[in-house]
């Protein structure tokens, strides 16, 4: 029962990071590529975290696998804010699609 | 047993896709952030070949640092002249793919052969196994580093010790670079800091204290410290100083020196060079390559003798 | 005669002149009295001990010096008749041409260096001269080429540069095939010394070719410095060395050391009869008389003064080999007196020569009209030489001739003295002109060269050519004497022919 | 078994790709990148060519591998030191020895001196 | 003192030398690095009688017999070329010393640079493992490198450069050669390790990469202007012995690690030892500078070093090893003699050198040494060492080899009598006017000392030849 259940979250999380990726190339501006894979592949790193975490079954591994995500939380977020502040400084945004 | 397989051909041909980008790539600092890539990628088949210290080491020093060097120096060259820096210099040559293809043809030749011949029954990893306990290492790897073959990673931190030297005959020519990112102001970036740089140092403790028995050590320690200590030169946490402190050149030489005293006190002694000292020894020796390491590649990055408190 | 001192007598005569050189060269050019006198008493120091050796000899006592160079390989210098024979001739020749060059080089640049390379030579020849095994005499011989270059190319013109460079590709290949032929010699007969009539009597069975090949490799290497006629082309272009130079490598020191190569080959290591046995005998008296007809021929057509000395050298060193080559007592002994002979004359000649182009500046034979008249001693010494050449008794030269015509009736080469006829009328057809034009014909008005030359140098310079004349003419009538030359060959001859 | 005829394939592939970047390239910095390509290759090489010690790589060749990814990093660092160096010097960053900078006018423009000029001239001519 | 404290002296001297020199600030490292830099030679003596006495002495890492730890060797080729590398170190330090004075911007850097190249040189030369040979290559590269690059000109740099990138491409050849033999033996070290079945492949590999590193001909691309470019005192130390230690490990390999290598590479390698002796010799008499032919004749005499492997015969190694010695110290003289000339005269083209033996007779006379030992003329070092090597050729009827050894001589006359022709016997018609400050008289008598005692070891060559002689260096003999 736990097997499926974590197979299928696995499942989920890959999907959300392979949207992420496709987000990635096919929008056509930084902002929205920054969106894209800062939102879907950390809820994508989540679900697999969670999935490992259930399949491993200690705590020890669970904290860990959590520490995991909240650094690469941590990590795209801080980022994605600094690619966007650089981006907007160099071209400032304009309506169209660049 | 073919699942096994799979991955091991997806991982590979991830491998040579992200290796032919590098090579083959048109503009350079795209090369140099498929390289970062392909780092990674080689940690992760290090991790499937059950490598674990090598998947550390190559993800901390081979993808991290390596990739943070070249980007840096490629700043530096885009700051010296921009055009020339990104100047395509690359001459296609069908000589050169073939060299290339009867090359690869030769080393796969060799590595096939290499796998299908007789084996000598008895290797040098076999000994390492069976005498490690005499040395109450749990971790074979840190047992052939520091005590089996010491001396091989003594003339390896010289050889840390020496590329800095040298370094500095470049360096000292030239002004100090700036290394900090725009924007690094930003409350956002020191949270960030002030996050990072206590569970770097935490984790790099950690991957010291373990390396005795588990996959990590003195290496992989100092890579950690050694990133965390690009972040702050990148958040300007840190400054690169024009001149160097006693306390700098201190850290420099501490991994060779503590390695040297490894080799000198058993001589004195009356006993072999490098002989087993006890493992308090091992891990004094591995926290001064640590420092060594993390000191000698951060100011690597900086291109600066030492470093100076940047204004909080 | 105390055992050290057996040993240290032949390694002194050479290191003699080697320390003067190095005075020489640290004192530099200032020193210019020092230099003189450091010269004259090295040479004369030099002249007694060869002197006092050469007694020493005669009362039977034997000198050996073995320094051991290499595991296989020694360095060994002794004194046997032969080899004093040819250290007595460098030494008074020496002491002659220092005393010559030191006049003769009065006023020009780079003393220091010419008389250091000077001395350097000397002892090169000394080691030559006194060289026990093969491999002695090899180190010297190179070390011959290294001090005469700097000698040859001294006044540093472009000719004397090409000069150098010719005279260097000619040596140094000639060491280069002395060397090949050397190891290979070591790799059949192992490290052996000089023994009269040779020590490859054993190996000729199974090495017959071999000890061929490296008997051409030998004279060949040899050859280049003897200036056999087709490795002769380095000797007209040393030409543009300075007198003193040419006196020095035609009389003494360049040009005899091949000549002694030869000898030494055909003598103390294959023996004649190997030698014959292996049918390199005949070749080798054909190379000969080659050589004295056509340097004769080539001597004719230069209208150059010093080249024609110069070719007339390439021909007269052929004696020494033919005579060696024939064999037999009389024929070996004219060879090797000739040896002694052809550089006395030589050396009177060269003086003349220098002596007309110094004060005179005359280079050019049509030039030498009336001189006879302006420099009458001079030119009796050049003149009595150049009758020396040609074999007019009583100047040694024909003493040498003499004996080198009867020993080829003695052997079984009569043809050698047809040979020998044909260049004593080719030496009268190039010499006899030369004294028509000093005595017999009317001198231009040549006018006296602007050089002011000290009395005393030009006392020394006209002293030394007539002293060296009158040599020939003494040695000539007292041939007989018991402490002549011909008297010390002929002993030398009977211990290696008998016959 | 068959897992490390893929690798050794992999490195080999990759060597090849690092030979061909360094023959190419006449710009330094992909000259050292194909170099660390071909480094990582023959590591790789390196742990799956020899036997495996029950189920693990022999820990031997996995100390020499980590010896040399800290050798190759250092090497790299200094590389990239001489390069910008170079490249201050120089105008450009590529190797011609023979060829004198002065002549490749075209190629530096400006004067090879960037922005930040350096606090002294160095002993060198320029 | 027992040899190993001696043993671990050689290397940890200057290495300990080299860490007080980082840590001192700039007024002291030169002073530390000269107390250094002199220190270890003195070891040399005791270790010269321990090894006289029983031919080679051995020292194991923590007393981890190898193949699990590593060991050190020291036999009498690694012996010679480290009295070579002392000597010329030692006739270096004055020229470093003038050169390198506090004020000089690049002197911080240097001096520990210097202590660090003569540890990995020690290391190398002691290195019975074959991991450990590459990390003592790397480090000597390194320190070798950042020494080219302290000259800031365009050239040295470039050099510098190209020697970098070429000597990581050789170790990375080497270290796959000896993976290839670590999978197949089990064992790195260096007496163990005979890889039969993968052995020639692997042999081919390590040997390429060494040949990288020493230089020999179709891979030297890198050494003219490495020399060339260097400053005066790296050029000597390089010349006279870094280059050689990458060709002592070859040999090592070669007559110890790979147990009868097939003849066909011992001819092939023996016949690009020939080209590399024409190919330099010709390049050298065509260069415009002197430092130039210099270097270029150093690839001429490698070459050369490189026939002992087709004629692999007692005799042969010893006339080798000899010509090793007599090569190193010669070069080494004719590089500080030319950095002399290169400071006086300010540039070291050959149109400058008329007329220098009289302003400069001390450097004039070096170089004339010099190429007396070069070609092997007969009182000089390099003849013993050709001697030797032309018997050796006659013992085995190598008739191509005799020949070739008899013409490199006469090759690299031409070379150094057109030096010698120009410096002594041109008339100094365009000399330099203006002429630079001109270093200490101690550094050109340095240099000519050390030119005489190439020429003096020619005479008395009996310690150096006897323990040559006990054996080939893997021991057979």
């Amino acid at each position: 029962m736990i097997d499926l259940l974590a197979l299928v979250m696995l499942l989920a999380g890959c999907f959300f990071v392979f949207a992420g990726t496709v987000g990635m190339l096919r929008l056509p501006d930084v902002y929205c590529r920054l969106h894209a894979l800062t939102k879907a592949d950390n809820l994508g790193l989540l679900l697999i975290c969670l999935s490992l975490a259930l399949l491993a079954g200690r705590l020890r591994i669970t904290l860990l696998l959590l520490l995991i995500w909240l650094l690469a939380l941590l990590a795209s977020t801080v980022s994605a804010h600094l690619i966007a502040r650089h981006s907007r400084a160099r071209r400032p945004p304009t309506g169209e699609p660049q | 047993m073919n699942a096994q397989i799979v991955v091991d051909i997806a991982l590979g041909l991830i491998l040579v896709g992200l290796a032919a980008q590098v090579a083959l790539g048109r503009h350079l600092f795209r090369s140099i952030v498929f390289y970062v890539a392909f780092g990674l990628a080689m940690a992760v088949i290090w991790a499937r070949l059950g490598a674990a210290d090598l998947a550390l080491a190559d993800a901390a020093i081979g993808a991290g640092l390596t990739g943070a060097l070249m980007m840096v120096a490629f700043r530096r060259l885009v700051g010296i002249d921009p055009e020339q820096a990104q100047a395509q210099m690359t001459r296609h040559s069908h000589v050169a793919v073939a060299v290339a293809a009867l090359t690869a043809g030769l080393v796969a030749t060799v590595g096939l052969a290499a796998l299908t011949m007789a084996r000598a029954p008895e290797s040098a990893g076999m000994q390492v196994l069976a005498r490690l306990e005499e040395t109450g290492l749990g971790n074979p790897v840190t047992g052939v580093l520091l005590v089996f073959r010491g001396f091989d990673t003594l003339i390896e931190m010289a050889v840390l010790l020496t590329a800095f030297v040298g370094s500095r005959v470049m360096t000292q020519r030239s002004r100090l670079n700036v290394t900090t990112i725009s924007g690094f102001e930003l409350p956002l970036v020191r949270t960030l800091v002030a996050v990072i740089l206590p569970l770097a140092v935490l984790i790099a403790m950690h991957l010291l204290w373990i390396g005795a028995d588990q996959p990590g050590g003195a290496f992989q320690a100092g890579a950690v410290l050694a990133g965390s200590g690009v972040l702050l030169l990148l958040t300007g946490t840190l400054l690169p100083a024009p001149r160097s402190n006693a306390m700098a050149r201190l850290a420099l030489v501490a991994g060779v020196a503590a390695l040297s005293l490894l080799v000198l006190v058993p001589l004195s002694q009356g006993r072999p060079p490098l002989a087993f000292l006890g493992k308090g020894s091992l891990l004094f020796a591995e926290a001064a390559m640590m420092v060594s390491v993390a000191v000698s590649l951060t100011l690597l990055f900086a291109g600066a003798p030492a470093l100076k408190a940047g204004r909080q | 005669m105390a055992p050290w001192l057996a040993q240290a007598l032949p390694p002194a005569v050479v290191l003699v002149s080697t320390l003067a050189a190095l005075v020489i060269f640290v004192a530099g050019e200032a020193h210019q009295r020092l230099r003189i006198w450091v010269n004259l008493i090295a040479a004369t120091i030099k002249l007694l001990l060869v002197v006092w050796i050469g007694l020493a000899v005669l009362a039977g006592n034997t000198f050996m010096f073995r320094f051991e160079l290499l595991p296989g390989l020694e360095l060994i210098l002794h004194a046997d008749a032969l080899s004093i024979l040819f250290a007595s001739l460098s030494a008074v020749l020496w002491l002659v041409t220092t005393v010559y060059a030191i006049a003769y080089l009065e006023r020009s640049p780079n003393r220091a260096r010419f008389f250091g390379f000077f001395s350097l030579c000397v002892s090169a020849t000394m080691g030559i001269a006194m060289a026990g095994n093969l491999m002695t005499l090899f180190i010297f011989y190179e070390l011959l080429t290294l001090t005469t270059w700097p000698l040859v190319v001294h006044n540093g013109t472009p000719e004397a540069l090409a000069a150098g460079r010719s005279y260097l590709r000619y040596t140094l290949t000639g060491g280069v095939v002395l060397l090949v032929a050397m190891a290979w010699l070591y790799g059949l007969a192992g490290n052996v010394e000089f023994t009269p009539g040779g020590f490859l009597a054993p190996l000729v069975a199974e090495h017959r070719i071999a000890l061929s090949v490296i008997f051409a490799m030998l004279v060949a290497g040899f050859g280049i410095k003897a200036a056999l006629i087709p490795l002769h082309g380095w000797l007209p272009k040393a030409m543009v060395a300075p007198a003193p130079v040419s006196a020095l490598l035609h009389a003494v020191a360049v040009v005899k050391a091949g000549a002694f190569g030869i000898i030494r080959t055909v003598e103390d290591v294959y023996g004649l009869e190997l030698v014959a046995e292996l049918g390199m005998r005949i070749p080798l008296i054909a190379v000969a008389a080659w050589t004295i007809i056509i340097g004769s021929l080539l001597a004719l057509r230069e209208h150059e003064l010093k080249r024609r000395l110069a070719y007339s050298t390439v021909s007269q060193v052929s004696y020494i080999v033919l005579g060696i080559a024939v064999g037999g007592l009389l024929a070996t002994s004219g060879g090797m007196v000739h040896l002694v002979h052809q550089g006395l004359m030589k050396v009177t000649l060269f003086f003349c020569a220098g002596i007309y182009g110094l004060l005179l500046g005359v280079s050019r034979i049509d030039q030498l009209d009336g001189l006879g008249r302006r420099m009458p001693w001079v030119s009796t010494a050049f003149t009595i030489a150049a009758l020396g050449m040609i074999g007019v008794p009583p100047v040694v030269g024909f003493v040498s001739k003499w004996y080198l015509a009867s020993g080829a009736l003695a052997a079984d080469v009569p043809w050698v003295v047809g040979v020998l006829i044909a260049s004593a009328l080719l030496n009268a057809a190039y010499f006899l002109p030369l004294i028509r034009r000093l005595w017999l014909t009317e001198g231009g008005a040549l006018a006296e060269m602007p050089i002011e030359i000290g009395a005393l140098s030009r006392l020394a310079l006209v002293a030394s050519a007539v002293a060296t004349a009158a040599l020939t003419v003494v040695l000539g009538m007292l041939a007989a004497h018991p402490l002549s030359p011909l008297s010390w060959v002929l002993e030398i001859a009977s211990g290696y022919a008998p016959w | 078994m068959s897992g490390e005829v893929v690798f050794v394939l992999a490195a080999a592939a990759i060597f090849g790709l690092g030979v061909h970047g360094l023959l190419t390239a006449g710009h330094i910095m992909r000259k050292l990148l194909a170099l660390n390509l071909m480094l990582s290759a023959v590591f790789l090489l390196l742990i799956v060519v020899p036997a495996r010690i029950d189920g693990l790589p022999d820990p031997v060749p996995q100390a020499l591998v980590l010896t040399g990814i800290v050798i190759a990093v250092s090497t790299t660092a200094f590389a990239l030191a001489l390069m910008v160096r170079l490249f201050r010097r120089q105008g450009h960053a590529a190797i011609h020895p023979d060829v004198d900078p002065r002549m490749l006018g075209h190629v530096t423009g400006r004067t090879s001196a960037g922005p930040q000029e350096e606090h002294d001239r160095g002993s060198g001519s320029r | 003192m027992n040899p190993a404290v001696l043993l671990v002296g050689l290397v940890f001297i200057p290495l300990v030398a080299a860490l007080v020199a980082v840590i001192l600030p700039v007024r002291f490292r030169r002073p530390v690095a000269l107390l250094g830099a002199l220190a270890w030679p003195l070891l040399l003596v005791p270790l010269s009688i321990a090894v006289a006495r029983d031919q080679t002495l051995t020292l194991v890492f923590g007393g981890w017999t190898p193949p699990l730890g590593i060991g050190w060797r020291l036999d009498a080729l690694g012996l010679v070329l480290l009295w070579v590398h002392a000597l010329a170190g030692i006739a270096a330090l004055p020229g470093a010393w003038h050169r390198f004075g506090p004020k000089v911007v690049a002197a911080a850097p240097f001096w520990p640079l210097w202590l660090i190249l003569s540890t990995g040189v020690n290391a190398a030369l002691l290195a019975a493992d074959l991991f450990n040979l590459y990390v003592s290559l790397e480090l000597t590269t390194l320190a070798a490198v950042a020494l080219i690059a302290t000259d800031d000109g365009i050239a040295a740099l470039t050099a510098a450069m190209r020697y970098l990138l070429l000597g990581v491409l050789g170790s990375l050849m080497y270290v796959l050669g000896v993976g290839l033999v670590y999978a197949q033996t089990g064992s790195l070290a260096m007496d163990q390790a005979d890889a039969a079945a993968i052995r020639d492949v692997a042999l081919v590999l390590m040997l390429t990469g060494l040949m990288v590193k020493a230089a020999i001909f179709p891979l030297h691309v890198w050494l003219p202007h490495a020399y060339g470019n260097a400053p005066g005192p790296v050029a000597a130390i390089m010349s006279a012995v870094v280059g050689k230690v990458a060709l002592v490990a070859l040999w090592r390999i070669w007559f110890q690690t790979a147990a009868d290598p097939p003849d066909l590479l011992a001819d092939l390698l023996g016949l690009v030892g020939a080209v590399a002796i024409v190919y330099g010799a010709l390049a050298a008499y065509m260069q415009p500078r002197l430092k130039m032919v210099i270097a270029w004749s150093s690839i001429s005499q490698f070459g050369f070093l490189m026939l002992l492997l087709p004629l692999a015969s007692q005799t042969a190694f010893q006339g080798a090893g000899f010509h090793l010695l007599a090569h190193g110290l010669a070069k080494a003289a004719m590089f500080l003699a030319a950095a002399n000339i290169v400071t006086v005269l300010g540039s070291d083209s050959i149109r400058h050198l008329p007329g220098l033996d009289k302003r400069m007779p001390l450097e004039a006379f070096t170089l004339a040494l010099g190429g007396v030992t070069l070609i092997g003329l007969p009182p000089s070092g390099g003849f013993t060492g050709k001697w030797m090597l032309l018997t050796a050729a006659w013992e085995q009827q190598g008739w191509f080899w005799l020949v070739l050894i008899a013409l490199s001589g006469l090759m690299s006359a031409a070379y150094v009598f057109r030096i010698l022709a120009l410096t002594c016997f041109h008339p100094a018609r365009r000399a330099v006017h203006e002429l630079h400050a001109r270093p200490p008289k101690i550094t050109s008598l340095a240099a000519l000392l050390l030119a005489l005692l190439a020429v003096i070891i020619g005479l008395y060559p009996h310690p150096a030849l006897e323990l040559l002689g006990r054996g080939l260096p893997g021991g057979a003999s």
